[in-house]
């Protein structure tokens, strides 16, 4: 029976698109090799951006930071489009049933008052933040140099305003199923003290020339603003009658782990390049030596009003 | 020509689970035509095509959100003047 | 679904997802807004409130993954189980593929460059309920070209002609006629490209172009081609409600506006035409068994609901039917045998196979085309069908003179004498430049300065840029391999067919 | 009416004369003949002869026509204008320049 089988099966020509066989020989290719290998056009673009001088539609030169070839770069997720969506609907799903569970215990709405204040006036503000992130990461969906770069970025650009989205539901769920949270907020991001550095540093964000750039400076924020909100907030609101709290902001905790994988493994890609590893390194170290500092000083100012806040509530 | 009398469409896929939707908009809708295409509802009426949400979900059997449409559809000609958690119209505007 | 137990509070869709969107955003006060969106004023389009873009959907992120998720499971399942149970063998024939040839390396290549063109409009645009509908956009056209690459994935393993289609979009001649089209909305501003390409080309033309091609892959055996365009166009009605959302508030945001909006849709819809006759000539002359003549779909999908639909709609701000609309209406009893005809002429050249109509399909187009088929076209192909009868084949030696703006061969003939080929001439810095048509001299005359930069195939060969001087030479750096070109008939796509179907016994042979 | 850019947006034309040497681009119609699509594009030097031009360059093209007979064309035009060449007179003699079009009957 096998042997029959066998024979009626046609054999392929070949394994997978000639670009794919070009780099690993005629073998089959993943499915994230084909949505990504090659797909950004190369050459022979027929008129100029009336938008920007001395480019072309694509080009490398929308930053300083260079890989010699893009699609040595591979997202050690492996997401394309549909990989991307099916684990973000999970993670939205969950988030949505946990969200559900403490709406209609009403376990937002009861946090202790302290915890009330630092989510009304440090962590919902953050939607603020997340949406110009989107912005940031949007930057290189557009101008990224090489699709292996610019999915990554447009995943990226999507999970922020999902980050957004989540805040701002919790945002809805703490006011009870209105918006009230969200207009005060929203004012405290405009106008309060404590979040000026970050909504001045994430302002200047947006304006930069170079998208990499505007990634990484974010990154810096990041690094900084998801463990000290987030993952290390969460004993102090275990032990601060604060659980509702700490049910939420594990999905952050988990889309900030995901974020770290692609663009870690980016960075390293830009430092290790053969051709440009010495110049990327060099701007990456500038970058670094420019955001850094404005990082830990707007993520100081929000640590030091969740600490005041706090301050007595949790042991 | 005046807004009224001009058609609108609406272009469903042409599968089972879809059935339910076709049959409530045509119960809502008296005026609706039907053309077959491979693969294919062609829905069109004058002026307006109304989806309504318990409609729907009388024929489904269960709730039914109006995003769910989005699941269904191919395509469209006209405007979607309403779009909420009750009702789905399209329409041309002017 | 909606929840089992009411609550007390529920925000109504409309509020909550204002919330969730258009309110995360805030007036900067530490940078400049001009320096945030530097690109929404050059074009002259004024807007007074971006508050004023209505958003008829109302997807959030997360209802977004969800049902997207959905569709894909749903689709990708038809694809494994098509290719586990070898469905290539149950197409209609293997010549339809030449059709889904052109469709991967004309339109997936489209799809992506819309993908990151989105994106940009999802940075600039300065309202933050437009910025997310197009950031929407953005991703689902990410997802149009990537569910294409991986349909068409097997029917790359069996079959000639698709395995290099990203290269050959950069460099063949019949793909610049949409990349040219693309790279033309690309390199203009944010506002132009939203009427290029979410007005001009997703309202006003897209269903012209894939409903009745999807049913054309239904109707031919090819249930994945199906599955992803009709799961395709589920998110491409969102992007027409974007075109048409785009269209109106621009228009209602500044009288302005008016002038500026229409030049741009007499451009587009020429432009977006143009390209489409490839469509046409795939409806009319690729499908083995065809569903719906070009003729057909024309009237049924732009004069009925584009002509008598839409633009009644848009009096109200002033804005009349496209320019040179009357010169496609005349065109549609022609259109596909003119371009059919020079994909036939050129495919040696091409990464697709064609063949002479047959008996079957010349009385299919005779009685489609009962005005002009049988008169004008039939017996050009006649005279084909006996050289070939013969033991030859026709092809044009050499290369052809190209449109300027559209890029095509100049194929076109006179609106009003169809014998009569148009050509039109412009001069700029006292240099010729031909064009194929009014629509597109007019848009050639409109903007001299971006369209003597085309990277016509021609002349790019003509000037040594394309591999050599030689056809194989040219050939080779197409990236064509053997046998992907020229005539069907004798073609190693049919020869594999017919040994696939030659009914050979299996058992105890 | 110009290009609205942000910049002066002025790039030269990328099919010049002077990307062509001493060649240049003509195109030739066969009017009449539905058989070929389009008119024929080649490049050919501005100092070849008429006469070269015809039995070299344009009657190997249109012989892929079984019916094409050499002897029997006639009628050429150079744009709109009649053009009654000598067969000896370059290209550049007769005003045949960059991108120009000429048609013939047969």
């Amino acid at each position: 029976m096998q042997y029959e089988l066998r024979y009626q099966v046609i054999e392929a020509k070949r394994q997978s698109y000639q670009n794919v066989i070009d780099r690993f020989g005629d073998q089959p290719a993943t499915r994230y090799q084909e949505a990504t290998l090659d797909v950004e056009p190369r050459e022979n673009f027929h008129y100029r951006p009336t938008w920007a001088q001395d480019r072309e539609l694509y080009d490398p030169r929308y930053s300083a930071l260079r890989l010699t070839d893009p699609y040595t770069y591979a997202d050690p997720r492996g997401f394309f489009y549909t990989p991307y969506v099916t684990n973000r609907a999970g993670l939205h799903d969950e988030f949505g049933k946990t969200l559900s569970y403490l709406e209609d215990r009403e376990l937002l709405v009861t946090l202790p008052e302290a915890w009330r204040s630092v989510l009304g006036s440090v962590v919902i503000p953050l939607r603020h933040y997340e949406s110009g992130c989107q912005l940031v990461s949007v930057t290189g969906a557009r101008f990224a140099h090489g699709t292996s770069l610019a999915q990554c970025c447009t995943f990226a650009a999507f999970d922020r305003i999902g980050n957004a989205q989540m805040l701002s539901r919790v945002g809805i769920a703490v006011a009870g199923g209105v918006g009230d949270v969200l207009t005060t907020a929203k004012q405290e991001w405009l106008d309060g003290a404590h979040l000026q550095p970050l909504r001045r540093l994430v302002e200047e964000i947006m304006v930069a020339d170079d998208w990499a750039e505007g990634l990484l400076a974010i990154d810096h924020v990041d690094s900084l603003l998801f463990p000290a909100m987030y993952s290390g907030l969460d004993e102090k609101a275990l032990l601060g009658g604060a659980g509702a709290y700490s049910l939420v902001a594990q999905y952050l905790t988990t889309w900030f782990a995901d974020q770290r994988r692609w663009l870690d493994a980016l960075v390293a890609a830009w430092r290790g390049d053969p051709e440009h590893g010495p110049s990327n390194t060099e701007h990456l170290d500038r970058i670094a030596a420019t955001w850094r500092p404005r990082a830990e000083e707007a993520v100081g100012a929000l640590s030091a009003v969740v600490a005041d806040r706090l301050d007595g509530v949790a042991a | 020509m005046t807004s009224t009398l001009r058609q609108v469409g609406i272009d469903i896929q042409d599968a089972e689970e879809n059935r339910p939707l076709v049959d409530a908009i045509r119960a809502d809708n008296p005026e609706l035509t039907i053309r077959h295409l491979p693969g294919l509802l062609k829905l069109q009426a004058a002026g307006r095509i109304v989806v309504n949400r318990e409609t729907v979900e009388a024929q489904l059997g269960r709730e039914w959100d109006t995003g769910e449409f989005q699941l269904a559809i191919v395509s469209y000609a006209g405007n979607f003047s309403e779009w909420d958690d009750d009702q789905i119209i399209v329409s041309w505007e002017h | 679904m909606t929840q089992a137990k009411p609550r007390a509070k529920k925000l109504p869709l409309k509020e909550r997802y204002a919330l969730l969107t258009r309110d995360l955003d805030w007036e900067p006060s530490y940078v400049e807004r001009e320096k945030l969106f530097p690109y929404t004023s050059y074009e002259g389009i004024k807007i007074h409130d971006w508050d004023g873009w209505q958003d008829p959907f109302r997807l959030t992120v997360d209802a977004y993954y969800k049902y997207q998720a959905e569709k894909d499971k749903r689709l990708y399942a038809v694809l494994d189980g098509f290719a586990q149970s070898q469905g290539h063998l149950g197409l209609a024939d293997a010549s339809y593929l030449n059709a889904i040839k052109l469709f991967i390396q004309g339109v997936t290549p489209l799809e992506y460059a819309a993908h990151r063109h989105f994106a940009y409009l999802a940075r600039y645009l300065e309202g933050p309920a437009p910025r997310f509908a197009a950031l929407c956009q953005s991703i689902d056209e990410l997802r149009h070209c990537q569910t294409q690459i991986h349909t068409i994935s097997n029917y790359n393993k069996y079959y000639g002609g698709f395995h290099s289609w990203s290269k050959m979009h950069d460099r063949v001649w019949y793909l610049s006629v949409p990349k040219s089209l693309f790279d033309d909305a690309m390199s203009a501003g944010p506002f132009e490209f939203l009427i290029s390409i979410s007005f001009s080309f997703e309202y006003l033309l897209t269903n012209l172009l894939f409903v009745p091609f999807m049913s054309g892959a239904s109707f031919n055996g090819d249930m994945p081609t199906m599955s992803f365009g009709f799961s395709a166009q589920s998110d491409e009605s969102r992007h027409m409600t974007l075109g048409l959302e785009a269209i109106k508030f621009l228009l209602e945001q500044d009288e302005g506006n008016v002038p500026i909006i229409q030049a741009w849709i007499d451009k587009w819809f020429w432009r977006a035409y143009r390209m489409s006759a490839l469509v046409a000539a795939m409806m009319d002359y690729m499908l083995p068994k065809p569903v719906m003549s070009w003729k057909e779909a024309f009237e049924l999908y732009f004069e009925d609901q584009m002509l008598g639909g839409l633009f009644p709609d848009l009096e109200y701000y002033g804005i009349r039917p496209p320019r040179h609309v009357e010169d496609a209406i005349a065109e549609k009893d022609h259109l596909s045998h003119q371009v059919y005809k020079i994909l036939h002429n050129f495919s040696f050249a091409a990464a697709f196979t064609t063949q002479t109509p047959g008996v079957e399909h010349s009385a299919w187009l005779s009685e489609q085309y009962p005005g002009t088929f049988d008169e004008l076209y039939k017996p050009v192909w006649d005279k084909h069908a006996r050289t070939e009868a013969a033991g030859g084949r026709i092809f044009f030696q050499g290369l052809p003179q190209l449109c300027q703006v559209c890029q095509i061969p100049m194929v076109f003939t006179e609106p009003d004498d169809p014998t009569s080929t148009s050509f039109r001439t412009s001069s700029f810095r006292s240099e010729t430049f031909h064009t194929c048509s009014d629509g597109c001299k007019w848009i050639f005359d409109r903007e001299p300065e971006k369209f003597v930069q085309a990277w016509l195939p021609v002349h790019q060969i003509y000037q040594g840029n394309c591999g050599g001087p030689s056809v194989p030479e040219v050939l080779d750096w197409y990236g064509i391999q053997e046998g992907d070109n020229g005539e069907y008939k004798g073609s190693p796509d049919q020869r594999s067919w017919a040994e696939w179907h030659s009914g050979a016994p299996k058992q105890g042979s | 009416m110009a290009v609205k850019a942000l910049y002066d947006y002025e790039f030269p034309s990328a099919d010049r004369a002077e990307n062509f040497g001493d060649d240049q681009l003509v195109y030739v119609h066969w009017d009449g003949n539905p058989l070929f699509c389009s008119a024929a594009c080649f490049r050919v030097p501005k100092a070849m002869p008429f006469g070269e031009f015809v039995a070299g360059v344009v009657a190997p093209w249109a012989g892929s026509d079984p019916d094409f007979d050499a002897a029997a064309v006639a009628g050429w035009r150079l744009f709109d204008e009649p053009l009654q060449p000598a067969d000896d007179a370059s290209l550049a003699d007769l005003g045949i320049g960059h991108k120009a079009l000429l048609h013939f009957s047969a």
